[in-house]
C-alpha cells in the first residue's frame, strides 16, 4: 500500500475531511485529534445505563478496494457504539451505507482496518461462537432437514450429534415450528424458514446476535407477523441483538434504541432512544407517537441524503 | 409467493405415467410391427435389414451357444475396471480442479485438449502402447469415462451457494469444515449425474474399442457379424447394448434422484 | 359507472399431474381460489386489492385481463364479458417480465407491434415513455443491464405503450428494496395522477396499499371474495410526506384491522399444508 | 486521487456509472481468462519437455513415443505439402453436412416435441429408447446398409448428433418461463407472434448448447466412421499411419486433431456467446 491511495470522502457538516492512510496506522490520539465527532445529547444520557455493556466498538474504521478506481474506499468511519445487556439497538440508514458492512465486520466477516470491536470486554477478531448472525436470505443447508439445520452452529463448535439434538427440539418449540423437525427447507413457507434461521442463531446460545435485515426477503405481510414475533421472542429471551434494517417502522417498533447512520462512508449521525415502554405489541404502529418517531428518524435521514448529493 | 404441497406417489401421478407409458409403448409396438411387415412383404432387402422374429431367433441362438455371455463378460469386465479406474482418478482430481484455483490453472489446457480432441483417434495410440489386449480397452474406457466426472464435479465446486459458505464462516466453521458440511453435500447430485453421464460413455468406450481393435466382446460380435452379413445377429447385439444401456441409466437416475430428495419438485402460484 | 363489474366469480384449478394439496386433512388435486367474488370498479380510480397469500388476488387480474376464464360467473369489462385477452388492458408483473432479448426500446414496442403500429410511430411512443420515467439514456440496454427499479419502470412503460383503458399491476413492486419501492411509488402515483386510466393494483403491502388506492378492497382467505372495501379519504395529490401524517396512520389502521383476522386464518390453512415428511 | 472523490455521495454515483459500463467491456473478461490459463503455461512446457526428452534418453522407445520435435515437424511437413489439408477438409465436409442434416431435422422436430404435449406423450418413449443405442453399436448396420461410401458415413453422423440437439430443443421449449407467455398473451400477441418473438428467442440459448455439444460429437463420429471403412478423412489418415507404423505421423494426425477439436470447440462457443449476448453472462466454461 503507498502511502497516498487512501481517500477518504465523508462530508459531515461542512467540514471536509481527507484521511491519508498513514493514519489509519496512527495512534488513538492522533486519530481522535484528526476528528472529532460531534456526540448526541443522548448518548450522554445513555451513560447513566449501568447495565453491562455486551459489545462495545471503538473507533472502527473499514476500508475496501475499489476495484474500478484501484483506490481503497472507507466503508465505515470511526463508528463507536456500546450495546448493553439485553438492549435492543438498530442500525438504519440508506442502502449502500455501510451498515451491513459493519454488522459483517461485528460478525468478523469483513477485516477492519482500525479500532476494536469487544465482546464481554474481550476484543474479537475473526467470526466467533459469542456472536451468532442471521442473515436476510434464510440461506438454510438445503440437503439437512429442519432440526439439524437448528444445530447446524453447535455441531461446527463440536458438539455431538445426539446432545445437538435434544436442543433442536427445544429452539423448534421455542419458534413454535413443532412437527416440522423433519421437513426440508424447501418445504417450508419464507416465514417458517426465517424462524428456523433464527432458532439456528440462537442455538448458539451468542452473547450477542447479529440480525441482517432479517425479514427484507419476504413480502409485507409476513413481515408484519415475524415482526411481532420476533419481538414476543425477544422478550421472552432476553439477548442482547443489534440488527440493521431498511425498514424504519421496523427498527421502532423493537428497539430501544435506533443509530442512523450516515450515507458512505457511515459513521453515527443520530443516536435516538424508543421510550415506547414493554412489552410491546404490533398494534403500537398506528400510535402517534410512532409516526412522530419514525418521521423524526426519516427526515433526519432525509437530511443526510441530500448533502451527500442525493442518491 | 406460495408453495404447495407436491405428493409425488399419488394415485393421479400414477395413472398419468401408466397412461403415458401404454402410449409410449403403443408408438413403439407400431414400429415393430410395420417393421416386420415391411420385412415379410419383401419390401426390403432381407440381406441388409432383419426382422424383429429373426432378431429375436438370433437372440435365443447366441444366448443357447454360449456366445453371448462369454462376449458380454469380456465386456463387462473391461467396462466395470475401466468405470472403476475413472471413478478413482476422476472425482479426487475434479473435486481439486474445482476447489483449487492453481490446479484449475495448471492443468485446464490439458483437459480442454483432450476433450476437445475425438478419443476414438487415440485408440491406435492405445493399442501400439498397450498392445491389442484388454488393458488397452480398459484405458479407452476409462478415458470415455473420466471426463464427464472431472467436468461435473468442478461445476459442483464452483457452483457452491456463497450464501451459505457465508453463514458457515459466521458460525466459524474451518475450511475443512466448509467443505464436509457444504461442498460435499452439494457435489453429490452433481456426482450422481456424472457417475451415469459416465457410465453411458463408458459403455460407448467398450463397444469403440471392440469394433476397432478387438478379438472378443459385444462390440467385437457385432462387428464380425456385420462384416459377414449376419443381420440378424447384429441386431440382436445391438439390442443386448441398447438394454444394458437402458438398465444402467435408469438405476444411476434413480439412484441419483435419492440423494437429490432434499431438493424436492414444488409448484409456487 | 363501473368499468369492470365482477359478479359470483369462481375459479378451480387443477393441479397440475402428481400434485395434491390439503383441503382440511383431504387430499384433492383441485383447489378454488376465488369463490363468490362481486366487485365493481369505477372509471378512472385507483383500486386496490390487499388479501393474505394465496387469495387468488392475482387469479382475478388474470381474469380481467382475459388470461384465463372463471369456473363461474362473469367478468365485465365496459358491459362485455371478458373472455380473450383485450386491447384495453395492460398487465405488469412482479418478475417484471421483460423479454431479456430484447433491449428496453424495442420491449415498449412488443405490444404496439401485435397492434400493427408503424415502427416511425411505435419508437417515438416508447421514446417519450422512456423519458417520461427518466430512462431516456437507457434505450438501448437489455434488462440485465438495468437495475430492478429500471426494469420495473420500463415493464410500466410497456404496458402504458397501448394506452390501455384499465392496468392491472401485479405486486409491481414487491421484489425491490425498501426504498426503490418508495421512490417507485411516488412515480406511480404522479404519472397516474395526470391520466384517466383505471389501476387494479395487488399488494401485500399495507403502507403501501393506503398511500396509492382511492378504494382498498380486502380479500378474505382462499378461497378469495371481497370481505369489506374501504374508502381511502387521503387528498391528492399525494406526496411521500403524506406517509408520516395521522391520517395515514389511521387508513392504515383501518385496513390491518380488515386484514388481520384473514391474514390468521391463512396462516392456519399455510400450515396445514406441508403435512408429511420423509 | 482526482477531486471529485472527496464528496460521498458522488462516489457512489460514479461507482454506479462504472458498474454498467462494464458490461461493455469485453477486454476483461478476456484478461481474466488469460489470468487462468496463463498458470497453466508451466504444466504445458513441462510436458512437452518431458515428451521430448524421454524418447531422446532413451528411457522409452522411439518406436512408441517419437520426440515432440519430430512430431510437430512432420505435421509441419503435412501441412506445408499439403496432404493433410485434403484429409481435413474431407473430414470437416462429412461432418458437416451430416451435422446440417441433423441441425434442419431436429430442431423443429424438437418444437413440437416439447410444444405439443399430445405429441410427446406418443413419441417419447420411442426417441428415448432410440437415443440409447450405442451410434457405435449401430455402426455395422448403417455400412450394411448403405455401403462403404460416403451415405453410410453422414447418415451415422446425422444420427449421432441428432439426439443431442432433438434434447436440447425440447428442453429450451419446455424451460421458457410461463411469465413471458403470459406477457406476450396479454399484449395480444398472436399464436405466430407468440413463437417467433417469444419461444424461439428463448429457447435459443439451449439450442446453441445442443448444437455445441453436436458438433463434438459429429466430430468424433467422423473420425470413428473413417477408422473403419474409408480412403480419405483425418480418421483414415491415423489408422492408415498406424497400420504402417508410421508412428510420428500417427502423432502429427492425433495433434493435427487436438487442435482441429479445441478450434471447433472455441469456434462453438463464441458463436454460442454471440447468439445469447442478451443474456450478459461472461462465462468462459467451454470445458463443458
Amino acid at each position: 500500500m503507498t502511502n497516498n491511495n487512501v481517500i477518504v470522502a465523508s462530508e459531515n457538516g461542512s467540514a471536509k475531511r481527507v484521511l491519508h492512510s498513514t493514519l489509519l496506522t496512527a495512534g488513538v490520539e492522533e486519530l481522535d485529534n484528526t476528528l472529532s465527532f460531534p456526540v448526541d445529547l443522548q448518548q450522554q444520557l445513555k451513560l447513566q445505563d449501568n447495565r453491562q455493556v455486551k459489545l462495545s466498538i471503538k473507533n472502527l474504521v473499514i476500508g475496501y478496494l475499489d476495484k474500478q478506481t484501484g483506490h481503497t474506499m472507507v466503508a465505515v468511519d470511526k463508528v463507536n457504539l456500546d450495546v448493553r445487556e439485553g438492549e435492543f439497538v438498530t442500525i438504519v440508514g440508506l442502502s449502500g451505507c455501510g451498515k451491513s458492512t459493519f454488522l459483517n465486520a461485528i460478525a468478523g466477516l469483513v477485516k477492519h482496518q482500525y479500532g476494536e470491536i469487544r465482546v464481554n470486554d474481550r476484543i474479537v477478531n475473526g467470526p466467533g461462537t459469542d456472536r451468532a448472525m442471521v442473515f436476510q436470505k434464510a440461506s438454510l443447508l438445503p440437503w439437512r432437514k429442519v432440526g439439524r439445520n437448528i444445530t447446524y452452529g453447535l455441531e461446527l463448535g463440536g458438539m455431538k450429534p445426539a446432545e445437538a439434538k435434544e436442543k433442536a427440539s427445544y429452539f423448534v418449540n421455542l419458534i413454535r415450528l413443532n412437527g416440522f423437525e423433519n421437513h426440508y427447507p424447501y418445504q417450508l413457507s419464507g416465514g417458517m424458514q426465517q424462524r428456523v434461521n433464527l432458532a439456528r442463531a440462537l442455538a448458539c446460545d451468542p452473547e450477542v446476535l447479529l440480525l441482517d435485515e432479517p425479514f427484507a426477503a419476504l413480502d409485507a405481510i409476513t413481515r408484519e407477523l415475524m415482526q411481532n414475533e420476533l419481538l414476543e421472542l425477544c422478550e421472552k429471551v432476553g439477548k442482547t441483538v443489534l440488527m440493521v434494517t431498511h425498514q424504519i417502522d421496523e427498527a421502532v417498533l423493537l428497539s430501544d434504541r435506533v443509530i442512523i447512520f450516515a450515507a458512505r462512508p457511515a459513521y453515527v449521525l443520530a443516536d435516538i432512544t424508543i421510550p415506547i415502554s414493554r412489552p410491546r405489541k404490533g398494534h403500537i404502529k398506528d400510535s402517534e407517537e410512532f409516526r412522530n418517531l419514525m418521521s423524526r428518524i426519516w427526515s433526519i435521514i432525509e437530511g443526510n441524503a441530500n448533502i451527500g448529493g442525493g442518491i | 409467493m406460495r408453495k404447495l404441497t407436491v405428493f409425488q406417489k399419488s394415485n393421479t401421478a400414477k395413472k398419468e405415467k401408466i397412461l403415458n407409458l401404454l402410449l409410449g409403448s403403443s408408438v413403439i409396438t407400431l414400429f415393430l410391427v410395420s417393421w416386420e411387415l415391411l420385412f415379410q412383404f419383401k419390401v426390403v432387402n432381407p440381406l441388409f435389414i432383419s426382422a424383429p422374429s429373426r432378431v429375436v431367433l438370433a437372440e435365443i441362438t447366441i444366448i443357447k451357444d454360449g456366445s453371448l455371455l462369454t462376449n458380454l463378460s469380456v465386456s463387462a469386465k473391461e467396462f466395470l475396471l475401466g468405470y472403476a479406474a475413472a471413478i478413482i482418478i476422476g472425482f479426487p482430481f475434479g473435486i481439486m480442479l474445482g476447489w483449487f484455483k492453481l490446479i484449475r490453472g495448471s492443468f485446464g489446457p490439458f483437459i480442454a485438449a483432450l476433450q476437445a480432441t475425438p478419443r476414438i483417434a487415440l485408440m491406435p495410440l492405445f493399442i501400439i502402447w498397450f498392445g491389442l489386449g484388454i488393458t488397452s480397452k480398459i484405458v479407452v474406457v476409462l478415458m470415455s469415462a473420466i471426463f464427464p466426472l472431472i467436468v461435473n464435479l468442478r461445476v459442483a465446486m464452483t457452483t457452491i451457494d456463497s450464501d451459505l459458505i457465508h453463514v458457515a464462516r459466521a458460525y466459524g466453521a474451518s475450511r475443512w469444515q466448509i467443505f464436509r458440511s457444504i461442498a460435499f453435500p452439494t457435489s453429490l447430485p452433481f456426482l450422481m449425474t456424472g457417475l451415469r453421464l459416465a457410465a453411458g460413455r463408458g459403455l460407448l468406450g467398450v463397444i469403440v474399442a471392440e469394433v476397432f481393435g478387438g478379438a472378443e466382446g459385444i462390440g467385437y460380435m457385432i462387428q464380425y457379424a456385420g462384416s459377414t452379413f449376419q443381420t440378424d445377429k447384429v441386431f440382436a447385439g445391438v439390442l443386448v447394448v441398447a438394454v444394458t444401456g437402458i438398465t444402467l441409466d435408469f438405476t444411476l437416475d434413480r439412484l441419483g434422484r435419492y440423494f437429490d430428495r432434499w431438493r424436492g419438485e414444488v409448484a409456487v402460484h | 359507472m363501473d368499468i369492470i363489474i365482477a359478479e359470483k366469480v369462481n375459479k378451480k384449478f387443477k393441479l397440475k399431474q402428481g400434485q395434491n394439496i390439503n383441503n382440511n386433512g383431504v387430499a384433492s388435486n383441485q383447489i378454488e381460489v376465488l369463490n363468490g367474488f362481486d366487485l365493481k370498479i369505477k372509471k378512472g380510480e385507483f383500486l386496490v386489492l390487499v388479501g393474505p397469500s394465496g387469495s387468488g388476488k392475482s387469479v382475478f387480474l388474470d381474469l380481467v385481463g382475459g388470461l384465463s376464464t372463471p369456473t363461474g360467473g362473469v367478468v365485465y369489462l365496459d358491459d362485455k364479458p371478458v373472455e380473450a385477452p383485450s386491447s384495453k388492458t395492460a398487465y405488469v408483473f412482479q418478475q417484471y417480465a421483460l423479454f431479456p432479448w430484447r433491449t428496453a426500446l424495442s420491449n415498449i414496442e412488443f405490444g404496439l407491434e401485435s397492434r400493427g403500429v408503424l415502427k416511425e410511430e411505435r419508437v417515438k411512443i416508447a421514446r417519450e415513455l422512456l423519458s417520461l420515467f427518466g430512462l431516456s439514456d437507457f434505450e438501448d440496454r437489455f434488462p440485465y443491464q438495468l437495475s430492478g427499479g429500471m426494469q420495473q419502470r420500463v415493464a410500466i412503460a410497456r404496458a402504458l405503450a397501448t394506452k390501455p383503458e384499465v392496468l392491472l399491476m401485479d405486486e409491481p413492486f414487491a421484489a425491490l428494496d425498501a426504498q426503490t419501492r418508495e421512490i417507485l411509488q411516488n412515480e406511480l402515483i404522479r404519472i397516474w395522477e395526470g391520466t384517466e386510466t383505471t389501476v387494479i393494483f395487488v399488494t401485500h403491502s399495507i403502507d403501501e396499499a393506503v398511500f396509492l388506492a382511492d378504494r382498498v378492497a380486502v380479500v378474505t382467505a382462499r378461497p378469495g371474495r371481497i370481505k369489506e372495501i374501504i374508502e381511502i379519504d387521503l387528498p391528492r395529490p399525494r406526496n411521500g410526506e403524506l406517509r408520516s401524517s395521522n391520517e395515514f396512520a389511521a387508513n392504515r389502521h383501518k385496513v390491518w384491522g380488515a386484514l388481520k383476522t384473514e391474514v390468521n386464518k391463512a396462516q392456519q390453512d399455510w400450515k396445514l399444508a406441508p403435512q408429511f415428511s420423509e | 486521487m482526482s477531486e471529485e472523490l472527496v464528496v460521498s455521495g458522488r462516489v457512489v454515483q460514479k461507482a454506479r456509472a462504472i458498474d454498467f459500463s462494464r458490461y461493455k467491456n469485453r477486454i476483461a473478461p478476456l484478461l481474466e481468462d488469460l489470468n487462468t490459463w496463463s498458470r497453466g503455461i508451466p504444466l504445458v512446457l513441462a510436458f512437452f519437455a518431458l515428451w521430448e526428452a524421454l524418447p531422446r534418453l532413451g528411457i522409452i522407445d522411439t518406436l512408441f513415443l517419437p520426440p515432440f520435435s519430430t512430431t510437430v515437424q512432420t505435421l509441419f511437413d503435412l501441412i506445408v505439402s499439403g496432404k493433410l489439408l485434403l484429409h481435413v477438409i474431407v473430414s470437416l465436409q462429412r461432418a458437416a453436412i451430416g451435422f446440417g442434416l441433423a441441425f434442419l431435422i431436429s430442431v423443429p422436430f424438437g418444437f413440437l416435441m416439447g410444444w405439443y404435449n399430445k405429441f410427446e406423450r406418443y413419441t417419447d418413449l420411442l426417441v428415448q429408447s432410440l437415443r440409447n443405442v450405442s451410434t457405435f453399436a449401430l455402426l455395422p448396420i448403417f455400412l450394411l446398409l448403405f455401403g462403404l461410401g460416403e451415405p453410410s458415413k453422414i447418415a451415422i453422423i446425422f444420427y449421432g448428433a441428432s439426439w443431442q440437439l432433438l434434447m436440447n430443443t425440447i428442453s429450451g421449449v419446455k424451460s421458457v418461463d410461463p411469465i413471458y407467455i403470459k406477457a406476450a398473451k396479454s399484449m395480444g400477441a398472436s399464436d405466430w407472434d407468440l413463437f417467433h418473438k417469444v419461444i424461439l428467442p428463448a429457447s435459443i440459448p439451449s439450442i446453441a448448447v445442443g448444437a455445441r455439444l453436436g458438433a463434438k460429437i459429429s466430430l468424433m463420429v467422423v473420425i470413428a466412421a473413417e477408422m473403419i471403412g474409408a480412403k480419405s478423412g483425418l480418421g483414415f489418415f491415423i489408422q492408415n499411419a498406424q497400420f504402417n507404423f508410421m508412428v510420428p505421423e500417427m502423432y502429427a494426425g492425433i495433434l493435427a486433431l487436438a487442435i482441429l477439436g479445441l478450434a471447433v470447440n472455441y469456434l462453438l462457443v463464441w458463436v454460442e456467446k454471440r447468439t445469447t449476448y442478451w443474456k450478459g453472462e461472461t462465462d468462459s466454461s467451454f470445458l463443458g
